[in-house]
This record gives C-alpha cells, structure tokens and sequence, in this order.
C-alpha cells in the first residue's frame, strides 16, 4: 500500500516532459518533489504564476508571491505573472496540459466531487471546477476509501459533482486507474495489493483484463 | 492628464452607501484593498453584497466587515480559513454563493468589457448550472454566465499614478485588473503613487481609463496566511 | 459656411473637461488642435493607446508608436500601450466618452453610414462599428452634403450601415444638429447660412422650433 | 523552465501547408511578423485563409503573400492602401470577410481563452449581422460571434526568452498578444532575444506557455506607412 508520498511519486511518471502542469492542494502538490531532473516542466498556479519553484528559505517570504494554496512561493527563471482572467485562460483554453487533483468521490464515468459536503464542509470550488471542465487530462490523487473504510470509486458520486465525465486516470493508495466510461479499468497494483483487494474496495464497476502488474515506484 | 488622485480614503470612499454592490481584489489576503476595506468598516454602512474571490481570515480582510456583520451576500469561490464566515452561512445570516473561480474572473473582465455574459465549460452538469442557461459549441456544453454589476470596485495596486494608471506585484495582481473598470467606480489604492511620466507605457498593467479614484495607501501590512518555508542545508 | 477647420473648432466646444476621446480618420483629427487648454482631456487610438499626443518632429518617428490612422505620433505623459482586446473593452465598456467620426451618409434616426459603398469602395470598417455601437456619445463630423451636392442628412441611409439609431449630434458645415429619433433637431447655424439653406440641404426630416441662433465659435 | 527557442526561421515554420488558415499579429506594417511573412512568401504555400486585421501595402507585408496569390481567402478589419487586394477582390479572385476591428481582437482572444463565441454590440443591424444570431441583454442587441480557429499564428514581439515569454513595444503591440495561443501552433519572432531569467516577471505581457516555437528575427525594417511630422518652430 502506497502512503501520500507514494502516490505523488507514481503520479510523478504520468509527467512528460514540455508539460505545463498544474496542481491541487494535498496530495497534488507532493508530486512536484518527484518529477524526473531530465526533463522540462512547468507549474502554473490558478492565481496568477507560471513556473513556480520551490518554497522560499526562512526570512525570504513575499507576502506578493504565493500559490494557490496561499502558501509563499519562489519562482524560477523564466516565470511570469498575470491577471487571474488570463490564468484561467490558460486553464480554459487548454495550454495547460495535466492537472492533478484530490478528490472525495470519482464515478465510473469518470464525474468528480470534491467541493462541498452539504451541510458539513462548504469552501467552495476555488478553481476546481474550471479545472475538471477543460483539461484535456485529469489525474485524480487520492486514497481508494475515505476514513469510514467506504469506497471512493462509486458507481455514482453522492455528492454535488465537481465536474462530469472528466477525470482521465486515478491514482490510489492501492492502484492505478483508468476511466474508461464502461468502468474503472485496473492497470496497476500498489506493491503488496491484490486485485481482489482492490476489487473489495471498489465499489464501481472494476474492469480486470490479464494479469495486473505491480507498480514500478 | 485626467487627474484620478485624491487625497484621501475618505474622499475615495465618497458615495459608499448600504445596500451598495462592492467587488474587492485579492486572493486570498495578498493583493486586498486593506486601507479601502478599514474605512468600510469604520464607516458601519451594511447590507453589502461583496464579489471577491475569498473572504478574508477571522480578524483581516473581509473578515472584519463579516464580524461587524456589514455584508448580506457574499459570491465568491473559496471562502474556507474563516470561522465567522461558515458560521453566519450556515445560520442564514448570511447569503453565500459560490462560483468557480475563473467564472467570478470572467464575470468581472466582461463587465469591464462591455460583454453582456460569457459562455463558460465550468460548472456544467453541476450545481453551478442549475437554473442557468446551457448549450453546445463543436460538441462540448458551455453555461452562460452574466457580466456582473457593482457599484464600487476596490483594488490594489504596487504602483500608480495621478492618472490612475496600475502595475501589480506578483500574484497580489490576481483579480485587481479584472475589476477596474468593472464597477460604477473603481478604486485603487497603491504603496507607491509615483509621479505622472515615470511609469513606462509598456509596463502599465492597467491604463488609468479604468480607474476613478487613486490614493496612496496610509501602510500595509500584506498578511502572509500560509507562511511556508524550506530549511537551507 | 464652415470649412473642416471650422466644424473641427465648433465639436472642439463639445468635449468636456475629464473626457476620454476617440477621434476618427479626416476632419474628426483636428479636433485635438481646438480643444480648450484649460481642460484636461485624453485622447485614446483605438490600435492601442491612450494619452496620445501631437506628431512628433521629423527625425524622432518610432515605428512602433503610430495611430489608428497609421500615422506616427508621440505620447504625453501617463500615456499607455495595450493590446486589442484591452483598447475595444475601453471602447465596448463605455469608458471612452465621446466618439468622434466623419459618415457618408446619417438617417434621421441616427443611422449611420461610413464605411462602404457596393462595388465601388470598400476598404473594411475598423474599428468603426465597434465604436458606434457602444459609444455612449457620438458627434458625426462632415459636410452636409456629398461632391454631387445631395444630402448626406436622410431619412434613410442607402448606404450599407455603419450602426443603427447610435449618431447623437452633428456637426456641419452648415449646422449643428441634434438626433432625437423624430428628425434631425436644428440647433445652430454655420456664420451666415439660414435657416432655408439647411432646409434645402437636408432630405431627412429637419425640426425648427423657435429662433435658431448662429454658432459662437 | 521548457524551451521554446527554435534556430531559424525554417524550424519555426515547420509543418505550414496550402490550405492552412493562418492569423497574423500587427496593425496597419507595425508589428508585423516581417521574418515568418519573407519565409511564407519564399516557401510559396498557397490556398491560404488569412486572419489579420489588415491586409498589408502593395509591396509589404501581406501584400506580399497578395502578390505571389498565395492567399485564397482574407479575414480583416480594414484592406484600404492595397491596390492587388482591391484588384483581386473586385475580380473575384480573392474572397473577403470583413468584421469589426474589435469583434476581430476578441474572436481571436476567445480561442485563446477556451470561449466558443461572444456576444459584442459591434454590428448589429449591419450587414456584418447578416445570418448571425442576436440577442438581447438588459435592453440592448448583440451579435453572437464565434471564436477563430487557426493552424498557425505568426507574431512579433520586441523581446522575448527561450520560455517563449514575449514583452512588446508600443502600438506595435496590437493584435499580437490576443492572438497567441489562439491557433494550434504559435510563431513568435522577436527583435531581441534575451537570456531566460532577465526579463522581470511582472512585465511579461504574454507568459511562454501560449507560444510554441520562438526565434530572433534576421532584421527588421519596420516601414512606416503615414510618416507624419510637425515642424520644430
């Protein structure tokens, strides 16, 4: 079974390399630290910066420069800043090539929730939604069952969706996912996890073709 | 020269009334209109409906019109970090709704920019699109969305000039430039008012046309929320 | 009777103190030169300025700096460049005040007609019919009547359109009128022309109430 | 930091073919994209649809393309001061749509943007309407205008990086930063090239992810088309 990290580092090989990517708080943000030293890639954040880098060092924070999480920020060479209408022109007309993000729920056909529990938690979906609407690839990052032990990957999401028929590619803490529209379709077992284990904790429609192999972390 | 400057808060805040529809930049605390959302609260006018894409922390930001229970609506995008907030929305004090965030962006840019409404991917199929108008383009569903309407806008810039002219720092640039203009006066406060003539015409984020009102801002102290760091080796 | 200098000089009397301009290609240019100096006015291109200023002495030409005339101009301090889009949201958002422009032809309705004529001309609209649907306050600047001496002020434009019941004032040689949806509004005469002259000048209909007195300019 | 830069103006135009629908930045010759035109003129590619709010002169510019009847079909704004075009497009030749200068900018930055279409006031009742949807909104008519679909965009900056991160310069600005990232592939040709890491990140005017392919142009003449002085007393 894969811990946060894990699933960052896996979600790391889906990076390729020319990608601008963007990612969600959680889980998402991990990857960055995993991402291959030989290839080029760029991180863009919803509020307004291309080419983000590492956390500043103590002493060195610009309350002017931060995440999309609110977190202070660096930049790398060749960064740039801009308004937030031509951030999500970025994020809406496709420039953007994968974005990774956590979720509470993925269905079978690939619709997300991740933005509200009535009556519970109401945030708000920040830039989810406009994110899930125009990727042209999604990575969902998160754990297969949420603390109760029940399934993540439903048949049908039960809460108010994030976005339809969008998520790509799932990667859990047990396996890796593909959403095809018939079902989740098993590519890959987390080190020491059977396929019925994670048929046990699937609750939408598993599609099982040949032998699964275990991730290569 | 159209001279935008006055010379004061109190002048730049002249007309403010309750009732009053008011946008406000920022993302987050950074890039908020700190001076502009002090004088509001001084001033005690409410039932306010507030565009802004965040609603401040308990004690800064828009959280001390909440506290003061200045606003009746809130439209915003993400309004988590704030105690007060989820307490007056999940009461009925309040009126809460969300939006996604490069909606509330484009709402703004279009009232600035004379579009009716826009039709935007996010939200369809959710509860964002309910009730709302939906329709298909080469294949794919889009939702129309309105151009907003406000009575002031209040922004922050780093620089400006008597003529209203704007550059933004960093990311406290943010929704600042997608509500000058938007509103029936947009207000802008900066750290620094240079004089007319030393900002360069190509670097001007925002020409003073969109701008009604300039002042310079008394101090900031530019909160930081997530102060995140790495150690050195 | 007014030559171009002269209905330059009567519009000039138009623009207010705090107003941004649009001034078009032909007579509407000169305008710049008679606006009263004790007011403070900004004249916006729309391929991308704003604070325009005169042109600039022979030898200190940019190419780069030009309006939407494509002449070479200068800029006079807190000018701005910005791009397309940011210059017609100026103009769409209604925050130029007063649009300036020459016509062909003007209906009595406020129709206007100024950018082509079937098989003979036609050189494109620029940014013509951006402005006269959305400008707040147009002045139409031109002689009353064509080079075959036919009158340009129509109950109906033949012309292809420019821009429907958007014309709020013009100027001629002859006159100033006003456009009130009911017929052209006689408010001024041009030195020494009558009332009678206009009349005979103007096809569309012409509305004359009381003493109509003579241009101060 | 992805690496845009490419070593000529050959690798930069790789992959244009007849039958391409191209945009093209500048307004009236300023800011034109004077090296890609050369090379589009000297590779003799034809059948062309040409988005550009203007047409070039008779011997600069797109009038160049003009000449060689390389274009089958142009999209502008304004074609006056161009004696082949009026020639080719009264004899038929040549198929034209003309649209408004801003509906023009904003059908670009729509493709830019992942917006479909928009509404704009600009033309209505005219017959640039004509076949169009309308709509009314609070009162007033609006055109639905759908946004461009382009192979290529070729346009001209004053400085740029191997990030494909573009500063322009003045007027020549224009349609250029509207129009990148708005076709599938975006050709940027610079007057300077600069290290990546100099150019400060707050006066970027367009970020290097809307652009692809990005090269130093050979030289540029940068003709003027209304030379227009006043005398020094």
């Amino acid at each position: 079974m894969l811990d946060k990290n894990g699933i960052a580092k896996r979600i790391a090989k889906e990076v390729q390399d020319g990608y601008y990517v963007n990612l969600g708080i959680g889980i998402p943000t991990l990857v960055a630290n995993y991402v291959r030293d030989d290839i080029e890639v760029e991180f863009q954040s919803e509020n307004g910066v291309l080419g983000m880098g590492p956390f500043p060092f103590e002493g060195e924070e610009d309350a002017d420069i931060i995440n999309a999480g609110k977190q202070t920020i660096t930049t790398l060479p060749g960064a740039s800043f801009f308004d937030s209408a031509m951030s999500f022109s970025m994020i809406r007309g496709q420039h953007v090539h994968l974005t990774i993000l956590g979720a509470m729920e993925v269905s079978e056909k690939g619709d997300i929730a991740n933005w509200k529990i009535p009556g519970k938690m109401v945030k708000g979906m920040g830039g989810a939604m406009d994110l899930v609407a125009s990727a042209e690839n999604i990575i969902v990052a998160m754990m297969h069952t949420n603390k109760a032990g029940e399934s993540k990957l439903l048949k049908k999401c039960s809460l108010p969706l994030t976005g339809v028929k969008c998520v790509k590619k799932i990667v859990t803490n047990l396996a890796v996912l593909e959403v095809t529209g018939k079902g989740f379709k098993l590519l890959e077992r987390a080190p020491g996890i059977s396929v019925e284990e994670i048929q046990k904790a699937t609750e939408g429609k598993l599609i099982v073709e040949g032998t699964i192999p275990e991730m290569d972390i | 020269m159209i001279n935008k400057k006055v010379g004061s808060v109190d002048d730049a805040l002249q007309g403010v009334k309750s009732g009053m529809t008011f946008m406000f930049g920022g993302f987050g605390l950074s890039g908020i209109a700190e001076n502009s959302i002090a004088k509001l609260v001084e001033l005690g006018i409410n039932n306010l409906t507030c565009i802004s894409n965040n609603a401040g922390v308990d004690d800064f930001g828009l959280g001390l019109l909440l506290h003061q229970k200045q606003i009746k609506k809130m439209i915003s995008s993400y309004v988590g970090e704030n105690d007060e907030f989820e307490r007056q929305m999940l009461s009925g004090e309040l009126d809460v709704e969300l939006i996604p965030q490069g909606t509330l962006a484009e709402r703004c840019r279009a009232a600035q920019a004379g579009f009716p409404a826009i039709y935007t991917p996010a939200g369809f199929g959710t509860e964002v699109a309910e009730g709302k108008e939906t329709r298909e383009f080469n294949g794919k569903m889009y939702v129309l969305e309105h151009a907003f309407k406000a009575d002031f806008a209040f922004v922050k810039a780093w620089k400006g000039d008597a003529a209203g002219n704007l550059i933004f720092k960093g990311t406290a640039r943010n929704f600042n430039p997608n509500m000058c203009g938007a509103a029936t006066i947009t207000v802008a406060e900066v750290e620094e008012l240079v004089p007319v003539g030393t900002l360069d015409p190509n670097h001007i984020h925002i020409p003073g046309i969109f701008v009604q009102r300039i002042y310079q801002g008394a101090k900031y102290e530019k909160r930081i929320e997530q102060r995140t760091v790495r150690q050195k080796n």
